[in-house]
């Protein structure tokens, strides 16, 4: 159903998907023409990070994408930095699990247009982000020294992070920035990555899933998104307006070129 | 335009961890986690991320090579396995079979160390093969198979979840098996009490809740002190000391002068720190023991294995769900290669050569008379060849010149040699000394399996070509047992390879690709039906009862003295890997551990006048080497750290050789040295 | 390995009183990558300098920390040093122990000391890391703007415009020469004063290279030395003014003291320049008393005006020159009449009966009304007694003081004002008339109180700086532009958005997306090197690594590692 | 804490705070030692990862001190730091150091009493604020 979708409706050259194999869910990408059995929807792959990889190799063709409502605002951002042209992408949008927007304490689940899974309500907060920002500084403070301090520097998180641009040297692999020589790295690595993701986070909350450590990173996510939007009124996530971090107080709006009209 | 992700393992430590290469057109381009693999969990460590990365390097070994007058040539694989067919033969004749070894390789697959010892057993003649795992965990086998049975982890890495209570020792486990560590953590957040034995100050121990800092080469003591806490506080497990195990008494009689006081004595770990230690291992449901190199690289690791061993049987801490010994192995198939019988006294599945039924069955099976003669262990092999015994010697993937203790040493006795014929992914220091170098297909080129640290045959999934005429190295042997003329080569795949390994090897006995190409299976595995086994000793151990043994502390080989004040301790850290051929060839590794360094205590620092970061002189007995110094607290003072992964500061040109009498694995971790500014 | 010389200055007293400096040499020469430490009394004079070319010889050093005063001032004259020595100007550091240490912890020298250590350590840390640079070049716009057409400005704009430069002269007022309209004849030579302005505002209406804006006002500024660009604001128009050099002008006025003395209230109570005029109409007095510095040496306006004294002895010679048996008396707390024809006239005044009487801040003289005048009650300090003087009028010499906004045109032109109002310039011996802001100059009593030749000279002194770029038509653009490293570039555009100046754009060279800098429309402010996530972009002499070390350094020196 | 002596980084633009404190030497105006002063050219080049890193290694406090809006002299430089500093103040917070410890402020270059006021205010603030937790943290 989703192969006719993508590369008969929708006039797609290649899909991507998540589907079995060897006994493991993989992500796949599927060529027209190809069949693809064994879909799978239920293992939230990062599928944008995983697009954004290999986009540089793939010159030509429209690409097919599983998007949820997290992948589309991804999109958004890449789009916006002109790392993938939209014109070559065909979303299809898949509404979460209730299962998995509770592991995600996602507050909009629902992608603009849904072609696979059953809408449903997105959760009001993330309980732990409601707990941190009642406690005290100092308590707050060791709450997350005790959680960075079983980081073991992975990268996991900028790495399956759909819009983490600069992986090829990031600065938190510079000691100018993460001073430390071991692990865990220090204080810095976690402040400065919540710096960089903070007119960029659509919180899909790979960074979460993929720690090791089990470090709540998508709980500081939400809440710094919060502070994003009372500072400067900005959410990320859609093609028009640029981060407004870099602009003049009176902001600039993205000129959009249009060249259809 | 093909765009595939290639699920396959992990070439770096044991874990075992499954993920996908992403490969576009023959290209390597990137890993990603694989969400649904039981070891994994979908997360890897950052070495597991940059598994990609030298794959492909420029420095890949693209054809072989002979050496004549000096100069290692070009030349063609016809050329290069004559010559060492030739060799080999010319030497055997004269010298006889044992004067050549074989060192098969941790790295490569079962399939590949099966060929190898075959190769070996069957095609040279000798049991000497040998291989890495005779530096790391030769005394947990020895040690295990005595008190046990086995030598593997008698749990499952999944396992580590449910604990009550995680006890670690000499392993450094969060940058050593990251993704082990991370069940710690998990096990910590759901309540379980950490115990780390260590004396370096390392990731784990920071978030600890008992952290014991003993002195390097005093762990019997601190081990024979539990025990001892344990006997007086009656928290011995009486009926599974009664049902399950002999010879406690001797146990009770070894261990009664060990008295929290003295053992603070030898150890330095604070008497009721010890005691609080022993009472929440002892009586907590579930205990994992987890324990690596600090542990077996000793002059008598086997011993401290055993005492090991007594305190996890003293408490009843076996055979149960999340309750068990678990050695931690270092190489993402060093396990396998064990198993594959790359040992010189053991076939496949650690059945001895010097037992007749067993020799009878492999003569059988390889229709050929074999040698009852156990072989020369790694480290044995180096000493001979250094008095002109061992003749000649052919090294699959193993880098000796930098993961052997006492290098200079091992340069003598290489130097001696013959022969020598290395295959390797890249040229090694080892291999720099060869007389025909051989290019080899390294993990993402070939198919096969490894088998983890928990015993799980995890599958190699081909996902590139091998780079010029790099050819994989199961048909290298192949090769080379055809070329002498043998038959029992003629494999046309690695599944077939198996499948016979499997006739022969009873702990793998139900184990095929099709199998374990589905799902996870762990030995023993006996028959086709046999879903593999997560626990070892269960019902009752391996050996029947489990034996205690009593041992006493003994001092290491070396101690120090006025003139070498410090004691040097090796090991590893996050970034690197091993011989660092594979991680010091990827960017992200490199960038983040560059260069060799020396961990000092402040204290000592600041006593001789050493600023973080100014470059010392480190000397032992046996050579010295220069690198910069990082002044911390991490470690004790009196004790020094040397990662051993850089060729330009090489630790094992300062280590010791002393070998335990019974694994002959060497004295790693202990010796004495001295810090001077360079 | 980089091998560099600090060099530590006292500054004569001005350091070395407070920061102790052998402590200091000795732990500079401890810091990595330091050959040599050494220090001199004062490492600006020739003496200094000559020693630090001296060492860089010897010592074979690439880069030079100097730690001193502060780089607003003498970075230029350490960086020609250091190509005297050889070393590229751009492998200099300077290091301020004196505007940032010093000066500012007086009371406190250990504390001084201890800090002074962190900052070299920081900049020696900074140095190591240097590179040498090359300089662009950018065209300068040959015009020149005066702001403010009294004498001063007059005469600045006169002699740019004698050079041929084309000059806008811009004055808020409807008629030219500001307070010398209120000033009858000048002393010491007693020239009428329209003689004077009136040859200069000749010279310039002549000229056709001169442009004068009356009734007009800067309203904004923008730019660098070489490319300025002025707002000027009449009531009915307002233009921009490109200009490549611009000169303040703006003058001072004379404080008038209400209620002082009775003044504004009193009769016969006035200050100078209404005396001025009064003199002008020709209505010379019998009796006048000159009572001096009223409203200045003394709390919140501690400096001395230097001009009034002269002007006192001026008209007081002028009185008893038209009527010689008047009486006039000058009462005084010192008589500031420097120079050899000012000294001339003070004698000539004492001569011709001119009485001098001093009084103190204390004991100031007191003026009471009688019907046929005024009584001035003063103590004379020199007789230790009160004496009453009867007079007709009384004269208050009161000091020139700051323009009300003058802090307003400091903001507009980005230059410093001092706590009066006065305007700073960059240095009185090093760069005089100069502001620390290159291509803006000041002079005559904007600046400080000014005589009329003071004012002249300086007019001709700014407009003789004014000229330099404009001549050159070229002014070398400091290496402190930014660049982007194409290996780490990820082309996400935070940098575009940033660049206050458009100088910036993602372009695509061979296949690969990067940022790209254009050096000419880059100022170097670095907002780009802030926006960007992968430290891909740098500022020259401003690196994140150079930066990162200063950190560092300050982090080890001040909390040990940590 | 009692006798805390706080360490504390300051970044001074170019043309108008660092001015500002040169004046605010000129006229001897005193302050407490604790500030240790960066220039650079603009405040909007002050890359927030050095406030991180400089509180992530212990410094007690960073003072990010600029022209005053609309006095720029790169036109709107200053802007992107008035809109960065309070965001990077929302990192701090988040992770539970308090945000006081980086000030964001404006002095011009005839402020030298402005400069004085600032660090005075910022060093008894900070000192209040105590030293850095960081200082107590072993990574």
């Amino acid at each position: 159903m989703l192969v006719k979708l993508a590369f008969e409706e929708r006039g797609a050259d290649h899909l991507l998907i998540m589907r079995e194999e060897h006994g493991n869910v993989a992500p796949a990408m599927i060529s027209k023409g190809e069949s693809a059995d064994g879909v799978r929807l239920d293992i939230p792959y990062q599928l944008v990070t995983i697009l954004e990889n290999i986009y540089p190799w793939l010159s030509k063709g429209k690409i097919a994408i599983i998007t949820r409502r997290c992948d589309e605002k991804a999109l958004a951002e890449l789009v916006k930095r002109k790392y993938v042209d939209e014109k070559r992408i065909v979303k299809i949008g898949l509404a979460c699990s209730e299962e998995q927007i509770k592991k995600c304490r996602c507050n909009d689940p629902v992608p603009s247009n849904v072609a696979v899974g059953e809408p449903h309500e997105g959760m009001k907060d993330d309980e732990l982000a409601l707990a941190l920002s009642k406690m005290s500084h100092e308590d707050r403070f060791n709450f997350w020294v005790d959680q960075y301090k079983k980081c073991n520097k992975c990268f996991g998180c900028t790495l399956n992070c759909p819009v983490c641009f600069c992986d090829d040297d990031c600065v938190l692999e510079d000691r100018t920035f993460v001073a430390e020589p071991n692990v865990p790295p220090g204080l810095s690595f976690h402040m400065i990555r919540s710096f960089h993701m903070i007119d960029k986070c659509i919180e899909c909350g790979e960074c979460e899933r993929a720690c090791p450590a089990e470090i709540p990173l998508l709980t500081m996510r939400k809440l710094l998104a919060k502070d994003m939007k009372e500072v400067l009124g900005f959410s990320p996530g859609d093609e028009m307006t640029v981060s407004p971090l870099n602009t003049s107080l009176e902001g600039e709006q993205l000129e959009d070129e249009c060249d259809e009209c | 335009m093909s765009v595939r992700h290639v699920l396959t393992t992990c070439p770096y430590c044991g874990t075992g961890c499954n993920f996908y290469l992403q490969v576009i057109d023959g290209r390597l381009i990137g890993v990603v986690p694989c969400k649904t693999d039981e070891i994994s969990l979908g997360r890897l460590c950052i070495k597991g991320y940059n598994a990609h990365a030298f794959v492909q390097h420029a420095d890949r070994l693209r054809h072989p090579m002979i050496r004549e007058n000096g100069q290692l040539r070009k030349a063609t694989w016809d050329q290069a396995l004559d010559k060492i067919v030739g060799e080999l033969r010319r030497i055997r004749e004269k010298h006889g079979p044992d004067s050549i070894a074989l060192l098969a390789s941790a790295k490569c697959t079962n399939e590949e160390n099966y060929v190898f010892q075959k190769l070996a057993r069957a095609v040279i003649g000798t049991n000497n093969v040998d291989h890495c795992a005779r530096l790391c965990h030769a005394s947990t086998i020895t040690g295990l198979v005595h008190s046990f049975g086995s030598g593997a982890m008698t749990n499952t890495i999944p396992e580590f979840d449910d604990a009550d209570c995680i006890l670690v020792t000499g392993s450094n486990t969060l940058e050593a098996h990251p993704i082990i560590g991370s069940r710690m953590l998990r096990a910590k957040e759901k309540g379980a009490k950490l115990i780390v034995v260590d004396p370096r100050d390392t990731p784990l121990s920071r978030i600890s809740h008992i952290f014991l800092r003993q002195r390097p080469g005093t762990d019997i003591a601190w081990i024979n002190g539990m025990l001892k806490v344990i006997i007086d506080e009656k928290l011995v497990d009486e009926d599974f000391v009664k049902s399950r195990t002999t010879a406690f008494e001797e146990l009770e009689e070894a261990v009664k002068d060990y008295t929290p006081e003295k053992v603070e004595q030898i150890t330095g770990i604070p008497k009721e720190k010890l005691v609080e230690a022993a009472r929440i291992y002892a009586k907590a449901d579930k205990a994992m023991l987890a324990y690596a190199m600090g542990i077996t690289q000793h002059s008598n690791g086997t011993n401290i294995v055993k005492a090991i061993a007594n305190l996890a049987m003293a408490t009843g801490h076996v055979g149960r769900e999340s309750t068990g010994v678990n050695p931690l192995r270092g190489q993402c198939n060093v396990q396998g290669a064990c198993d594959s019988g790359a040992l010189p006294n053991l076939y496949p599945g650690y059945q001895r050569v010097d037992d007749e039924a067993v020799r009878a069955k492999f003569e059988k099976a390889w229709g050929i008379s074999l040698s009852d003669k156990p072989g020369l262990t790694l480290t044995h092999a180096v000493n001979e060849a250094a008095i002109g015994k061992l003749k000649a010697m052919m090294i699959f993937g193993e880098n000796i010149m930098i993961s052997d203790p006492d290098i200079g040493h091992v340069e003598e006795a290489v130097k001696q040699l013959e022969f020598l014929a290395v295959s390797d992914i890249f040229m090694t220091e080892t291999a720099h000394l060869a007389d025909v170098v051989l290019p080899a297909a390294c993990y993402a080129e070939k198919d096969g399996t490894f088998t983890n640290t928990d015993r799980a045959l995890r599958m190699l999934r081909k996902a590139i070509d091998a780079p010029g005429e790099a050819k994989v190295d199961w048909v290298i042997a192949c090769e080379l047992g055809k070329k002498f003329g043998s038959n029992g080569f003629e494999f046309s795949s690695t599944a077939e390879i198996m499948a016979e390994m499997a006739t022969v090897t009873p702990i793998y006995g139900g184990m095929s690709h099709e199998k374990i190409d589905r799902g996870v299976v762990r030995w023993p595995c006996p028959t086709k039906e046999h879903p593999g086994t997560r626990i070892l000793h269960a019902q009752k151990f391996t050996r029947g009862s489990g034996v205690f043994v009593p041992v006493q502390h003994a001092p290491a080989a070396e101690s120090t003295s006025e003139e070498y004040p410090f004691i040097l301790t090796t090991g590893r850290n996050l970034f690197q890997y091993h011989t660092g051929t594979m991680t010091r060839r990827s960017p992200k590794l490199e960038r983040e551990a560059p260069e060799p360094y020396v961990e000092i205590n402040r204290g000592d620092a600041t006593r001789l006048g050493i600023n973080d970061g100014e470059r010392v002189i480190i000397t032992s007995r046996r050579g010295s080497i220069a690198l910069k110094a990082r002044s911390t607290q991490r470690i004790i003072p009196g004790t020094i750290f040397i990662p051993f992964h850089y060729a330009e500061a090489a630790a094992n040109r300062l280590t010791n050789a002393a070998l335990d009498p019974v694994s002959n694995i060497p004295e790693l971790k202990v010796c004495a040295a001295k810090v001077a500014k360079a | 390995m980089p091998r560099i010389g600090v060099f530590i200055c006292h500054c004569g007293n001005n350091i070395a009183s407070t920061v102790g400096i052998e402590k200091l040499v000795e732990f500079a020469k401890a810091l990595p990558s330091v050959v040599v430490a050494e220090h001199n009394l004062y490492s600006c004079s020739e003496e200094g300098l000559s020693s630090i070319r001296k060492s860089a010889e010897e010592n074979k050093l690439d880069r030079i920390v100097v730690a001193a005063c502060t780089p607003r001032t003498h970075e230029p004259l350490f960086r020609k040093t250091c190509e005297m020595a050889g070393i590229n100007k751009y492998l200099f550091e300077f290091v301020s122990i004196r505007e940032h240490c010093s000066w500012i912890h007086i009371k406190d020298g250990d504390a001084a000391t201890d800090k002074a250590k962190k900052l070299v350590a920081m900049g020696v840390a900074k140095a190591a890391l240097l590179e040498p640079q090359r300089e662009t070049e950018s065209n300068v716009t040959p015009t020149a703007v005066v702001i403010g057409g009294g004498l001063t400005g007059l005469t600045a704009a006169a002699s740019l415009v004698a050079q041929g430069i084309n000059t806008h002269l811009i004055e808020r007022e409807g008629t030219l020469g500001g307070i010398l309209k209120d000033i009858d004849i000048i002393g010491p030579e007693f020239k009428k004063t329209k003689e004077l302005s009136d040859q200069l505002i000749k010279e310039l209406k002549d000229s056709s290279k001169a442009h004068i804006h009356m009734n007009s006002k800067v309203t904004s500024s923008s730019g660098f030395i070489g490319n300025f660009e002025l707002t000027v604001e009449s009531k009915d128009k307002s233009e921009k003014i490109p200009a490549g050099a611009i000169i303040l002008a703006t003058g001072a006025r004379e404080l008038v003291p209400a209620g002082e003395y009775g003044c504004g209230s009193v009769p016969g109570v006035m200050t100078q320049l209404e005396f001025e005029k009064l003199l002008a109409k020709g209505e010379v007095p019998k009796r006048a008393v000159f009572i001096q510095c009223v409203g200045s040496r003394q709390s919140g306006r501690e400096y001395c005006s230097r001009v009034c004294c002269n002007t006192s002895l001026k008209n007081a010679l002028r009185i008893i020159t038209a009527l010689p048996d008047a009486s006039v008396s000058i009462i005084h707390r010192d008589i500031m009449s420097y120079g050899t024809t000012s000294e001339h006239i003070y004698r000539e005044a004492s001569e011709k009966g001119v009485r001098f009487l001093r009084y103190s801040l204390e004991r100031p003289a007191t003026i009471t009304r009688k019907q046929n005048g005024l009584v001035v009650k003063v103590f004379d300090e020199t007789i230790d007694e009160n004496i009453n003087i009867d007079t007709d009028v009384v004269v208050l010499a009161t000091p020139m003081v700051p323009r009300e906004d003058s802090r307003d045109v400091g903001r507009l032109l980005k230059v410093p004002v001092d706590k009066y109002g006065f305007f700073l310039e960059a240095h009185v011996k090093l760069r005089p008339v100069e502001f620390s802001t290159d291509g803006v100059f000041i002079c005559g009593s904007a600046r400080w109180p000014s005589s009329l030749s003071e004012c002249i000279s300086q007019g001709m002194a700014a407009a003789a700086k004014a000229s330099i770029p404009i001549r050159k038509g070229k002014v070398v653009v400091e290496a402190i532009t930014s660049w982007a490293d194409p290996d780490k570039c990820a082309a996400c555009g935070s940098c575009v958005t940033s660049c206050p100046y458009e100088a910036i754009e993602i372009a695509e060279e061979e296949g690969k997306r990067c940022a790209k800098v254009n050096e000419t429309l880059c100022k170097g402010c670095g907002a780009c090197v802030a926006a960007c996530p992968n430290d891909a972009m740098q500022q020259r002499g401003f690196t994140t690594r150079q930066l990162g070390a200063m950190i560092d350094a300050l982090v080890k020196n001040a909390l040990g590692e940590t | 804490m009692t006798n805390f002596n706080p360490t504390i980084l300051a970044f001074c633009c170019n043309w108008c705070s660092y001015a500002g404190a040169d004046l605010a030497g000129v006229s001897r105006l005193q302050m407490p030692p604790n500030v240790h002063v960066i220039r650079v050219m603009c405040s909007a080049s002050v890359k927030p990862e050095y406030v991180l890193k400089a509180i992530s290694q212990g410094v007690d406090g960073v003072l990010v001190l600029g022209c005053h809006i609309g006095d720029c002299h790169y036109m709107t430089g200053n802007h992107r730091t008035a809109k960065r500093m309070p965001l990077v103040q929302k990192v701090l917070k988040e992770v539970g150091i308090d945000e006081r410890r980086l000030r964001l402020d404006w002095v011009s270059a005839s402020e030298g009493e402005k400069f004085q006021n600032v660090v005075i205010e910022f060093v008894d603030e900070v000192t209040k604020l105590g030293p850095n937790p960081m200082r107590g943290v072993k990574f």
